[in-house]
């Protein structure tokens, strides 16, 4: 089990209704990380149409996640 | 974005609206024959909705990489003499200036080329997201299945 | 040019330096999402040679016609929703605007595409001649072969 | 014999050292009357270098040179 620190944009941040939050991550990787709290807080986008960040730059899926690390599930940006 | 912050970097972020003639004028060189530059405008129509305004949020820190990042790109795959993008987010008005990108070359080839890569890549990468209000009451966050025609 | 000529054509010739916000302003619409622009300026080197200044002279009448037929094509050709141009004759230093084009659309594929249209087409048939006066002491006349890729 | 006003620009204006000059124009058709100056001035570009307008328009090379006209030779354009 690791704390870390979970930031939630556009969509997300309003299914959410914060935009971060401390969790508990037992999740073996970051994607399983985003399944449990899609369940918890009933987000629509599956995990394929998101990417992850974690302490500022993307990162991959399958890295595990890290105790004090920020989180952040990226979803398709709308920019321009 | 203060100057400092513009100086230093060639992709920024603004919460206010934001003069044009700088950017224009940091990009002035006696070696660049030729100038692109690109906006996007608020527009008051969206996939047949009427528009009546919006919001732009962003991923601070990862949109400043990522864009920097973008940039970066931009100058090593062309010819360019150099390149800047600043991005607007917070509310806009239709009408307002959502993102500007300029770019600097010896020759035009190069200058539309970069300009181009500059603003499909930052649509495409950068996160940064559009929050749509519609006359018919309903507001949207933008989630594109691909990169947004507009 | 005088403001009155500026709204009444979509090209136009200005025998002294001009602003580009107006012109800018001109375009800007609430049905457009997209704005591309291009600029020539004048470069100090030319094919190797180190370039002090150049003049460009037109055959005024028909410079005006045959640019108002470009802008014609590239409004027809392209889903954009207005489009202009203004070159510089006269006597120009380094760094000075040369030619500026400027177009909004609501996509920036139409934008881009109407904008390139118009420099590139502008360049190869718009009866303007760019006269360069280069650091060795000769000065000559460009009349190239093919349209300059500047 | 039909008298003309003809144009010159750029390089050809150098070479005939006017912008432009009354001609009787005794030529069958354009590209013969700008043979003709040509030959006169000194002209280096070759007529297929060249475009040619009548009254403001651009025209054919084989319209007949009309009396009162003003006929301009338009050399490789190099503007932008």
């Amino acid at each position: 089990m690791s704390r870390l620190t979970v930031l939630y944009f556009a969509s997300l941040r309003d299914a959410a209704g914060t935009a971060s939050e401390s969790v508990e991550a037992d999740a073996r990787d970051l994607r399983g990380l985003y399944e449990i709290l899609r369940e918890r807080h009933g987000f629509v986008l599956p995990v394929e149409r998101l990417r992850v960040a974690v302490d500022g730059a993307f990162a991959r899926w399958d890295e595990a996640p890290r105790a004090g690390s920020e989180v952040a599930f990226i979803p398709p940006v709308s920019g321009g | 974005m203060t100057q400092a912050e513009a100086s230093t970097s060639r992709f920024a972020l603004s919460d206010t609206a934001f003069e044009l003639a700088p950017l224009r004028a940091a990009l002035l060189s006696a070696q660049a024959g030729a100038y692109a530059s690109f906006e996007g405008w608020v527009r008051d129509h969206h996939a047949g909705r009427a528009v009546l305004g919006l919001r732009y949020e962003s991923y601070a820190e990862l949109a400043l990489s990522e864009g920097e990042k973008v940039l970066a790109e931009a100058l090593e795959r062309f010819a360019v003499v150099d390149a800047r993008c600043v991005h607007r987010v917070g509310d806009l008005a239709i009408g307002e200036l959502a993102v500007w990108v300029g770019v600097s070359a010896a020759h035009r080839d190069a200058a539309f080329a970069a300009c181009r890569y500059i603003i499909d890549e930052t649509k495409a990468r950068v996160p940064i997201w559009k929050h749509e209000r519609y006359a018919d009451g309903a507001a949207d966050w933008l989630h594109p299945e691909l990169p947004a025609a507009g």
